[in-house]
């Protein structure tokens, strides 16, 4: 492998590393800047898998909320100490899941349950079309919601009701590492002979077709692996959030990944990741502002009171959908290297007539 | 026209971002931060803000406490959990970034027991108000709560039901992925088996807006008492419902269901609903009288403030409760004698001080120790309530 | 108790609330059949003019608040498809989809913005918020005159489609966009129309809807709208009586299924059947076949 | 003899009432280059679609190298609606999908280009190679395919060279000019490795020169890669001049085959291409 191009990699992302680790061990931590992180993290991961079916092969598909449901609750599930299933099964006897697994081995196993499902799921739905396929996904995800609400599974799922006292992460250094790792994996994907097959479909099915691409085989394996990478988020969030219950995951989850990957560039993976922070940091963090009552000496702002965050936050993301339909990225990477280009061009004449002056 | 667009665009998130960085408020010398962790929006939206109020009434009662000479300025931080379980650890974030020395909150036990970790993890001490679930506390050193709890709710509902209705058979119905409406339920039920009843249980989902298949599931199933622990936005549904379909059993809930949307909704009507509450307007003691008087007289000050208890004076019961959660998180800190959450959270232990709503002090789980509940009825005709018995458990 | 008396409610519910749906679901299926787009936004239009009526009936008299509701929505409707929908006519289809999907999050948020997320009570309208005994089984007015109205409605509107020079435009934008444009069909126009007639019906569903069920909250056009799109894609999408006839059935089986006491799976049974639907018989029930050509 | 490469028995294609092949009968042998031609909307294409696959033909049988790959009989609701003819002809059913046929070694070209427009020409060529690399998912992802991936690409270079599309390799597809977007369509199917290649209309909008210059780089490709052509087109200076063999349809039928020479002298040929005669 090219050297320099592993170096140009790697490096900014041990950097990347380094400085979380710095901040961690400097900032307090309470700082919001670590919930932004570490739920941005998991929106990245959900978000580039998304951006694997909606960006890479052209299957609009909208049933991630529920794919992230079935990895969290598989993580809850076989993770939950069996001295704390009494509390947490308090209507189910204490469930009859009796063994745990450690964590690592249950978020592989949160990716490959949902990977299971979504094949199963993908069987009948993947011969659908566009917006056909966009809500059948979105009904399968209403039903799996439905079914792990059901009570009559309650001995596994615990029906409509909370799971907790699972492991979560203490340190942010965590949840980067599994989705880095999983971005990285989806990415050498895209890259491959499979990612450019994705690609093929996604521009002319029937061409693709035509060059021997199984349109079965490729989009199932295509819906099949971001559900493994949807699930492995979904566990992660489940961690983040320290409890999962299922009535979250609703369809307003999916939408909202979805606005992530736009706004980051439909396409491009860089774009999803970049995207995800900015999202979680403005609705959650830098926009907080706009939900308080403030005054300006006597003067009472005006607007300003709960909920006008979110719409300062939607008529944006109504700005960049319709004014900026590529998002940040378009179909682009971030790179050092065309940051570097970009700067050059943007100011570098700027420059030359410095000199010349 | 783009380029403008792009160049404000930035222009706005730079300013943002500048805001948002510079944190908002510091702790500054002489203030002590008391969190406030409640849904002003959503399905309890209308409660949380009610409770609120109790915590904003009595920090202009008491807004400064005395630690080594020193006096202190108590601020209230207040967020808004959204009334979501997966909105409300961000929420609960947010209070532990801007450094809150002890917590108050929150209406919803779901919300509670969600953000429980992340007040655990910072060290900090929570007292809930209202949150009446067992899971609340069980298992925590830092959660705390001066109400009641649902086994207890529960029994008494099912002892009225059979007390005042001779209920044989009573219907049951609660909201799904709701740890209140399932818990309380749950107790009702056993409770209500164990004196020899029979239920019909139903549970309905998130946005479920048409509660007429489900009346009449209960009508068929020939209850003698309808039994709804829900939100106030599901209440108003059912009962306006039930108003229609002409429903003569009569309905029963808990302490959510002490608000005035119930009586707003069911005002006109000849429909019985019945409530557990934790504290009656009408209370005769000293304290509770003198707090129902100022605090009407607050509320009529601040119009924005009586906005926000439903344009009436009405005092509810989660108001009262509020109150006494500020009241009880002033007692700990002056016996902490310190702003620090660790010993914030040892002195509650001890605390013991009486209050509105009763006396309060902690048992070895962190729950105040309680054993009666005000039973009311909504009156019809004047949309107010009814004091009907003080109820408690044999 | 006979078996009318005990099952009655429940179907005399269902064809309410299927009455309700079937007044959405053409605005969903008449958008579609011409843009090729699923308004999500149109749940939402459907809420707006909830909160609209609440609102207006606090400070204006009945007769003048409802007509108001009517004017108002159908202004929003249009000034949605001006603003969200009309700059991205070139666009991919999965863009003009974001954007609706962006427009029903935005009006959401306005709406959990003005309101706090708190439920509203809707007025009660008289006559129609009035209690009625059919057989033995008390309930609303509106149960009854939805059905009734619904059905004037539709009439109306097939009648319109067919004979009027409009409605001729409008099927032949449906039948090939291109082309149309070509022989001298405003499409804005037509478009513009269509939206306007799918926010008219809404805002009379929104009426019958919440006077049946008087809370209005920032969610309450998701479900409904979700519903009625199923409905529309059940009875083949771009075909009117199909999207009612749809409605119709989902509103019935939906209560039925309670009434059966599986109450977990009444939304997950629409979208079951949503999804058998569309692997069985693509098209709908009255859909037509459309073949790609290579 | 020469061995047949194609063979298409009694093929007929209807949409709902509409018959657009009707019962269509050609052989390609092995090294001839065939022609398809017909007036506007006589089904040239549609008979194509038949045989790649992209449509299941209502009825009839398509085989390659002696081996059935499609085969239908009139079913369901066309049973009722059928109109064309030798309904019994088969009764056995093979559907394939288009993949599977192009995997057998049957290559095409479309009649408006479909090319990856948002790839690179390079990545064009190597999605031709996909399914012919040896490889699961996984070793893709983690390059353990790394040696498959190193000849997959020196080949397509060779192949881009050859096509002397090499300068543009790292160009999107969508911005090349439309000649060379016909020749990097040809290219994409040669990188398939086909025994025969189907090409629809590939001079279309072409000036004469260009054609002239295509009709001897379709020679010069069936030489090198030992394939077999059966082509669509309109420009008949380019059919007469490389066809072995030509077919004509109208209105879905065939009315005419034999070499260039015979065929220009059929009657029928004349008439559909100018019309009849109104007889006084």
């Amino acid at each position: 492998m090219d050297m320099k191009k592993l170096i140009k990699t790697a490096g900014p992302i041990a950097l990347l590393f380094l400085l979380l680790f710095v901040l961690e061990k400097t900032l307090p931590t309470t700082s919001m800047l670590f919930v932004v992180l570490k739920k941005g993290a998991i929106y990245a991961l959900v978000a580039v898998s998304m951006n694997l079916l909606n960006g890479f092969t052209g299957l609009f598909s909208l049933g991630q909320a529920g794919f992230m449901l079935i990895g969290a609750y598989t993580y809850g599930i076989l993770t939950i100490p069996l001295e704390a299933r009494e509390a947490v099964y308090q209507y189910f006897d204490g469930g009859i899941v009796s063994f745990t697994v450690p964590v690592l081995v249950a978020i592989a196993a949160a990716g490959l349950v949902t990977a299971v499902f979504a094949y199963l799921i993908g069987l009948p739905v993947l011969r659908l079309k566009s917006d056909y396929l966009a809500i059948a996904t979105l009904g399968f995800a209403e039903i799996i919601r439905a079914v792990f609400q059901w009570d009559k599974l309650g001995p596994v799922t615990n029906g409509s009701n909370l799971l907790k006292r699972f492991p979560v992460f203490t340190s942010t250094l965590f949840p980067f590492a599994v989705a880095g790792v999983c971005i990285a994996v989806i990415v050498l994907l895209i890259n491959s002979s499979y990612g450019r097959a994705f690609k093929a479909i996604r521009d002319d099915e029937i061409a693709a077709e035509a060059m021997g691409i199984n349109l079965a085989k490729h989009k199932q394996m295509s819906f099949t692996i971001s559900s493994f990478f949807a699930g492995i988020g979904g566990a992660l969030l489940a961690m983040y959030q320290t409890t999962v219950q299922a009535a979250a995951f609703r369809a307003t989850m999916t939408y909202e990944i979805l606005l992530i990957v736009v706004i980051g560039g439909i396409g491009s993976v860089t774009g999803s990741c970049l995207a995800s922070f900015l999202f979680i940091a403005c609705s959650e963090w830098w926009l907080r502002f706009l939900d308080e009552v403030t005054y300006i000496g006597a003067f009472q702002v005006p607007l300003l009171s709960s909920g006008f965050r979110k719409v300062v936050f939607s008529v944006i993301v109504m700005i960049i959908v319709l004014f900026y339909s590529r998002g940040i990225m378009g179909t682009k990477e971030f790179s050092l290297d065309a940051l570097f280009r970009f700067f050059k061009k943007r100011f570098g004449k700027t420059k030359k007539e410095d000199v010349a002056g | 026209m783009k380029r403008v667009l792009a160049i404000s665009l930035v222009l706005c998130l730079v300013g943002v971002l500048a805001a948002g960085c510079t944190p908002a408020s510091q702790t500054s010398g002489n203030v002590i931060k008391i969190g406030v962790y409640e849904p002003s929006s959503g399905d309890n939206g209308a409660g949380g803000k009610q409770e609120v109020l109790g915590m904003e009434f009595a920090n202009t009662v008491v807004n400064t406490v005395e630690i080594g000479g020193k006096t202190y300025k108590l601020e209230l931080e207040i967020v808004d959990n959204e009334s979501s379980n997966d909105k409300g650890p961000s929420a609960a974030a947010a209070l532990v970034s801007a450094k809150c020395s002890v917590v108050l909150g929150s209406y919803g036990s779901g919300v509670s027991i969600a953000a429980s970790d992340v007040f655990k993890n910072a060290g900090i001490p929570v007292i809930g108000a209202s949150c009446t679930n067992p899971q609340v506390t069980l298992g925590n050193t830092h959660y705390f709560r001066v109400c009641y709890l649902d086994p207890f709710q529960g029994t008494v509902l099912a002892n009225f039901a059979v007390d005042n209705f001779q209920a044989k058979t009573a219907y049951i119905l609660t909201k799904l992925g709701d740890d209140y409406s399932a818990g309380l339920g749950n107790y009702f039920k056993e409770a209500f088996v164990k004196l020899g009843g029979s239920v019909v249980e139903e549970t309905f989902q998130e946005g479920n807006s048409d509660f007429t298949a489900y009346l009449t599931t209960a009508i068929n199933s020939g209850a003698d008492v309808i039994f709804a622990p829900t939100s106030t936005e599901a209440a108003s549904l059912i009962i306006g419902q039930a108003v229609s379909q002409g429903v003569k059993i009569p309905l029963m809930a808990g302490d959510t269901w002490d608000s005035s949307v119930i009586l707003d909704a069911a005002k006109g009507s000849d429909l019985e609903v019945f409530v557990s509450t934790f504290f009656d307007e009408g209370d005769n003691t000293a304290l509770g009288s003198e707090f129902v008087k100022n605090f009407k007289k607050w509320l009529n000050d601040n119009p924005d403030k009586k906005n926000n208890n439903g344009g009436n004076d009405i005092v509810a019961a989660v108001s009262a409760l509020g109150y006494d959660a500020y009241m009880t998180a002033v007692e700990a800190i002056k016996k902490a004698g310190s702003a620090d959450p660790k010993a914030i959270n040892e002195a509650l232990w001890d605390v013991k001080l009486t209050g509105v709503t009763g006396d309060i002090a902690f048992d070895e789980v962190g729950d105040a120790i309680r054993n009666v509940a005000y039973i009311k009825q909504a009156n019809t005709t004047d949309a107010s309530w009814i004091f009907v018995a003080i109820q408690g458990v044999e | 108790m006979g078996f009318l008396e005990t099952n009655l409610p429940y179907i005399m519910a269902g064809v309410s609330v299927g009455g309700q749906y079937a007044l959405i679901a053409i605005g969903y299926t008449m958008v579609y059949g011409i843009l090729r787009l699923i308004n999500f936004a149109h749940g939402d239009i459907f809420m707006a003019a909830g909160f609209m009526m609440v609102y207006l009936s606090a400070s204006l008299p009945l007769y003048l608040s409802i007509p108001l509701v009517i004017i108002l929505t159908v202004l929003l409707g249009f000034l949605i498809e001006r603003s969200a929908y009309a700059p991205l006519r070139k666009a991919p289809r999965m863009s003009i989809m974001i954007s609706a999907i962006g427009v029903s999050y935005l009006i959401q948020n306005c709406a959990w913005y003005i309101t706090s997320g708190l439920a509203k009570q809707y007025p009660a309208i008289p006559w129609i918020s009035e209690s009625v005994t059919v057989f033995s089984s008390t309930t609303k007015m509106v149960t009854v005159i939805t059905p009734v109205l619904t059905f004037m409605l539709v009439a109306a509107l097939v009648l319109l489609i067919k004979h009027t020079k409009f409605g001729m435009a409008m099927r032949a934008v449906s039948k090939d966009f291109e082309t149309s444009q070509l022989m001298g069909i405003k499409i804005n126009s037509v478009i513009s129309t269509t939206f306007i007639i799918g926010s008219f019906l809404a805002a009379v569903g929104s009426l019958l809807f919440f006077s049946n069920y008087m809370t209005v909250t920032p969610t309450a056009g998701s479900m409904p709208g979700l519903k009625a799109f199923v409905a529309a894609v059940f009875g083949g999408i771009g075909s009117i009586p199909g999207a009612v006839l749809g409605a119709f059935i989902i509103g019935i089986c939906e209560n039925i299924i309670k009434g059966l006491g599986l109450t977990t799976f009444s939304d997950a049974f629409t979208f079951a059947l949503l999804i058998i639907i569309l692997i069985a018989k693509p098209t709908g029930l009255f859909g037509e076949k459309s073949t790609d050509k290579v | 003899m020469r061995e047949n490469v194609l063979h298409i028995e009694n093929v007929t294609m209807q949409f709902g009432g509409v018959v657009a092949v009707d019962n269509l009968t050609v052989d390609v042998n092995k090294g001839e280059i065939v022609a398809l031609i017909g007036p506007n909307g006589a089904g040239k294409t549609t008979a194509f679609n038949c045989i790649t696959g992209v449509y299941e033909p209502t009825n009839g049988l398509v085989s390659f190298f002696g081996e059935t790959i499609v085969s239908n009989h009139p079913r369901g609701k066309m049973k009722k609606l059928y109109a064309g003819q030798n309904r019994e002809f088969c009764t056995k059913v093979v559907s394939q999908t288009p993949d599977k046929i192009t995997k057998l070694g049957i290559a095409r070209t479309f009649q408006n280009i479909r090319l990856f427009k948002n790839l690179t020409v390079f990545e064009n060529v190597l999605i031709a190679k996909h399914m012919r690399m040896k490889q699961n998912f996984l070793t893709a992802t983690f390059r353990l395919n790394f040696m498959e991936e190193r000849r997959v690409r020196e080949e397509s270079l060779a192949l881009l060279e050859e096509q002397g599309l090499l300068g543009v390799k790292d160009e999107l597809a969508s911005s090349l000019p439309y000649g060379v977007q016909r020749r990097l369509e040809i290219a994409r199917a040669l990188a398939t490795d086909p025994k025969l290649l189907l090409l629809d209309e590939p001079a279309a909008g072409m000036n004469p020169q260009e054609t002239q210059e295509l009709a001897d780089f379709i020679v010069q490709i069936k030489d090198k890669y030992a394939l077999t052509v059966f082509l669509i087109e309109h420009h008949m200076d380019l059919v007469m001049r490389i066809s072995d063999r030509i077919y004509v349809l109208d209105f879905g039928k065939l009315i005419a085959h034999g070499t260039a020479a015979e065929v220009q002298k059929d009657k029928r040929v004349i008439e559909a291409y100018l019309g009849v005669a109104e007889d006084a």
